[in-house]
């Protein structure tokens, strides 16, 4: 249980690791690519230098947008010892109180002065800083190092900085799902290492890695995607060791009504004509071969990656099957209460299941049908609120 | 038109409010041969306004047409000129009731600030109650007595440019209520005690941190007063929209017999139809409302 | 402007006078009234005794229930200098730890010891108390204070208690309006001296009444009500000078349509047959006396107070015609679409107005008809949350 | 069974979670012979539980019938035994992501309290993670491990009868993350520090008083502590009804013509028939929710 033989080697930045960038509160997700230029917060710069670094490491943006490791220093008191004013009452605020103009601090830039100076600079041309009371000067000094800092951290992936990083960055791709509800959304559907979970994210994937990581490779997930392809782009920026994505499967909701019916065929050389194989078997058999010819071609040159896909499907369904799982997760924009009712039969009885949508009147509707149909017990609607506190500001 | 009576037709001297659009507005000082640029070309304040009905559509040099209204304490907080943060009619609708004010109350405040809340409390304190605000920043005071003057509710409010922490309101034992929006409120709380009724009142804080809060309620209780009870009001604003919410398609259902006439026209096999259902919604915020500060209310008992 | 000749007889309780009875955060609106008894908090007393004092006074409940004035001491402080422990561990709760039975407390009761002295005998007789921490033996004495203490503090009305009251003791009759809600509404119609107010108010008329506060007796506040009389409960408890009620005026919906097309006839004997009369008078002349004759016979005993409402019922028509009020405010159960859509033509050009239901869903549907119909601007649905913090406590 | 692990069917000592209704609850130590009294009558457990699925409809002696659900944390935290204030599932789940608990965390715990965060705590990191949990209190220390032992998760958890402000976790450095739910958790930062791995690790205290936080903020900078943010979540439970509102009655309206027949039928008069709408809606919380604590969060960085 102790730290032992101190591995330090799971604490360092290789390579192709999946990393998030971060500065203040704005996160990014990148990988670590040799010689490949990242752009965050509006510079650019090259990850190469970071490679073998510990994790969590702040570095500086060097000319030539190479990393350099910050020098050690206490950010927060490194600005020279305030004299603060009582009061803001003489400071007239008519934009003239900055002597620097922005030219001037352009060229400041240019030879090469780091955030920090620039913003000492700042100060020492501002007229009114030394009236302003503490309170204002640390917002002014706060405001400018926002503007003015080159530094970025570089950090291990983890749930709780994806969602907020998909929280801050894009929201739309995730359906607005705050970090504060899929915390709930987890617990909630218990998901613990070894049951088997089904999941239909289509917030990019984050859902479904976020199950992934409270399940650490333990257990199997079982991706339920509408039409095309998964999304799962939340999922390769979580970084998750190789053996995870063992655990990970994925079915097309549209071979749902087949896979109950005992009618799903995963012998077919193409999965993605499954549904329209099935359907037609029954009933019009004439324009079978048509179609299938014509998928025909196309899977000619993926064969290979056809056969593959064909034997995941196969496992998918295997799965499926016992209608055992131990956890449902569904979060997306698709009106909530077909897709809870369609994959709500391959529960287990006595096991939970929890549904997201951005708008509270579809789940309106989900929370009706499901008293209506029965079956379940202790459906609640709920939200959370999150409340920030500032907390140890000395006065 | 004045900011504590109503006004039918807009007149020579007015401020009224001119509406843009949905959260875009701006005050206009109407004058006799006057201009306004707006972005749907110019208004011009004889033809324009001048001798209309408030809520006219009035139709600007470039087409486009705007609505002008009848000022109000709350429209003037949104569309103000901003010399320092203000207080928003969340919080300003909060405090006008637990400092239980009406026609009648004579108030303290400080600072003035841009004279946001001072315009409420003006608004439900006519015609018989007085303001007396107290700012120490002498630009401040002077444009804010000046609009006061415009608005035509100066004779409701002396404005005082005094450090109130020094020098106090200017005024003992006439207010009902006293309003505290300074740095340090707590160096404040004797000069309001001095400045209320005998019989008592009521007093409020307001304060961003949660330190200033604590600092504010010790000075309160120190100094005799009760029910001290600090809350925060958040605004929760709902659009309203029609969403549109993809159905899931699982795939034909087998156990449900079709003629096969009918399952061709249904399921048209390669590209399957995506389906949507409307329903009206709210939107929620997507931020949680921002923190603009606590609000400490005490009462003051009666005094010997 | 100073507070002359200290006119104290305002601040003064007298007969009559309507007034609330407070304990901690307990409220209750009574009317003093000569030997009539009040129950409050389980217990009953006579308030004969407060006639005379200051408002703001707090007394204790004797025994006769007769009111005398607390002795002078800090409620807070009384309690002796505590001893306290440095955590709670050593307390194990086994309901073993007072040592008076729930009979010795009745006899203390009995014996006449007063709240305060009940609990320093609680405390003397716990074998914890000494024990727990600071903070355990302050929310001790807190809960068994609000048990014990048999004090009251008799307030003048105001909207912020009776509001405060309404919601703690009978939410459901002010259809769950919270009393920052209702802050909001006062300020967002722009309630003020002078002006003409349309009031649509089932929340037991504490809206109406808020309303009527604000004017403080300047202009005329209409209240358009349903069916039957008015609801006017909530109105009496503000206790508002005589003067006030020439400022209020009532208008029974049922007229709105006959009001509005020019049809309403005021000078009926008895306008509570009005909306019958002018209907079947267009229609149905055949059987109108019946009806008539019908209301007559009801009519007859009530000759002079009918007439006085229908004099009543005339000048509200009046104030109503020229359709130009400054203010709406709706708050009440019913859907309130119908209910904006007919009062708002009353309301003049540039005039703000308000409505409130306990759930979104029926303003929803009012907000899109409003954007569906036009006419309006800065339509917004909003909801306010109110948080309490505790501060101050000290470690 | 296992609180770490599901099985399909009920066994001779399992704890099982007996629902009876809405948000009535009660959880039942299997045992082959026993009976458990509920307000429908007897549960045998031979014949009711043992044998049966998890989820299973089961009819009481009374002819009732309830529920038998398998045990989850959360179902865990509205049935446990309270001895004390508990931590409810909201604080929880955000805890566990801000501690980001995964399968294989190492997490200190102090107070144990009633246990209602370690079962959520012991679900996360199992199978290989582990949880030392720290109790001053002995007979709390000594029923919470009894119960360990009874929900089958004792190998993931060692229990600590000490007083962790003198005393510590009893590890170090073996931490990924530590949680503090104790009156001056300030005392306890150090020892936080000193149980967390030399990388670093994440710790959240819980306190319901501001000042304990600031107290404790105070000592997470003092040693060192990163990214300090104080945060609290409150739970809203959207009540779903079908509610019914009265339609306004404004009197017939004089300008639709209608006919004297079709007239007498639609508004018979003397008695008007009150409409009403129906609709869903949620019924909002009458409460604002209750405050249970702030949660301040730290990053430990690394340290030589």
């Amino acid at each position: 249980m102790a730290d032992n033989g101190d591995d330090e080697s799971q604490y360092r930045i290789k390579g192709g690791d999946y990393v998030v960038l971060k500065r203040g509160e704005i996160f990014k997700a990148v990988q670590i690519q040799p010689k490949k230029k990242v752009i965050f917060e509006k510079q650019w710069f090259f990850l190469d230098n970071a490679v073998g670094h510990l994790y969590s490491t702040t570095f500086e943006i060097g000319s030539g947008g190479v990393l350099q490791l910050r020098k050690l220093r206490d950010a927060e008191s490194s600005t020279d010892a305030k004299e603060a004013g009582t009061d803001n009452r003489n400071i007239v605020d008519d934009g003239k109180s900055q002597k620097l103009t922005r030219d001037d601090i352009e060229m400041l830039k240019e030879q090469g002065l780091k955030g920090q100076e620039i913003i000492q600079q700042l100060i020492d041309n501002s007229s009114t800083f030394r009236d302003k009371t503490g309170f204002s000067q640390d917002k002014y000094i706060k405001k400018k190092k926002k503007k003015y800092e080159n530094t970025v951290t570089i950090l291990k992936p983890s749930c709780r900085i994806l969602a907020m990083m998909y929280q801050g960055r894009e929201p739309g791709k995730i359906r607005h799902l705050r970090y504060d509800t899929l915390a709930q959304m987890l617990t909630l559907a218990n998901i613990h290492a070894g049951s088997k979970v089904l999941v239909f994210d289509t917030c990019a994937g984050l859902v479904l890695g976020a199950v992934m990581e409270r399940m650490g490779g333990y257990g199997s997930v079982i991706q339920m995607y509408p039409r095309g392809e998964p999304v799962r782009a939340g999922v390769e920026s979580f970084g998750f060791p190789a053996h995870f994505r063992d655990t990970l499967h994925g079915f097309p909701i549209c071979h749902v009504n087949a896979l109950l019916a005992g009618t799903l065929d995963t012998t077919a050389k193409d999965p993605s004509a499954g549904r329209a194989f099935f359907f037609l078997n029954k009933s019009l058999r004439n324009r079978v071969k048509v179609l299938t010819s014509c998928f025909f071609f196309q899977a000619q040159e993926k064969k290979v990656k056809q056969e593959e896909k064909r034997k995941k499907l196969a496992a998918a369904a295997a799965l499926l099957e016992g209608r055992n799982a131990d956890g449902l997760v569904i979060a997306s924009q698709y009106q909530p209460c077909p897709v809870l009712m369609g994959l709500l039969k391959f529960l287990s009885p006595s096991r939970p299941f929890v549904v997201y949508s951005q708008h509270k009147e579809p789940l309106i509707e989900c929370y009706t049908k499901l008293k209506e149909h029965g079956g379940t017990v202790g459906v609640r609607l709920t939200d959370t609120w999150l409340r920030h506190y500032q907390v140890g500001f000395k006065l | 038109m004045s900011f504590v009576e109503y006004s039918d037709f807009i007149q020579d001297g007015d401020v009224a409010i001119v509406y843009l659009g949905h959260e875009s507005m701006m005050p206009v000082k109407v004058q006799k041969g006057a201009q306004t640029q707006t972005r749907y070309g110019v208004l011009r304040h004889s033809t324009d306004l001048i001798g209309r009905r408030y809520g006219s559509k009035v139709t600007c040099s470039k087409g486009g047409w705007v609505h002008v209204l009848h000022p109000t304490p709350e429209l003037w907080t949104v569309t103000l000129p901003h010399r320092t943060q203000i207080l928003y009619t969340t919080d300003i609708a909060t405090i006008t009731m637990m400092l239980e004010l009406k026609p009648g109350s004579v108030v303290c405040e400080s600072g003035t600030g841009s004279g946001s809340l001072s315009h409420a409390i003006l608004r439900t304190i006519a015609p018989t109650g007085h303001l007396h605000t107290v700012e120490f920043h002498q630009q401040r005071a002077e444009k804010v007595a000046e609009e006061f003057k415009e608005h035509r509710v100066d004779h409701l409010v002396t404005v005082r440019n005094q450090d109130v922490c020094k020098d106090g309101f200017g005024v003992t034992g006439v207010a009902d209520a006293v309003f505290l929006d300074i740095p340090s409120p707590w160096e404040a709380v004797r000069h309001a005690k001095a400045a209320m009724k005998k019989h008592g009142g009521r007093v409020c804080s307001f304060s961003p941190c949660i330190e200033q809060v604590q600092r504010t309620c010790e000075a309160l209780a120190d100094q005799g007063f009760e029910e001290i009870s600090t809350i925060e009001v958040l605004l929760r604003v709902h659009d309203v929209r029609t969403i549109s919410l993809p159905v899931p398609d699982f795939g034909s259902d087998p156990s449900a017999q079709t003629e096969p006439d009918a399952a061709e026209k249904t399921a048209p096999a390669s590209a399957p139809i995506q389906d949507t259902v409307a329903m009206k919604a709210t939107v929620p915020p997507r931020e949680i409302p921002g923190h603009t500060g606590y609000l400490t209310f005490a009462t003051k008992p009666r005094t010997s």
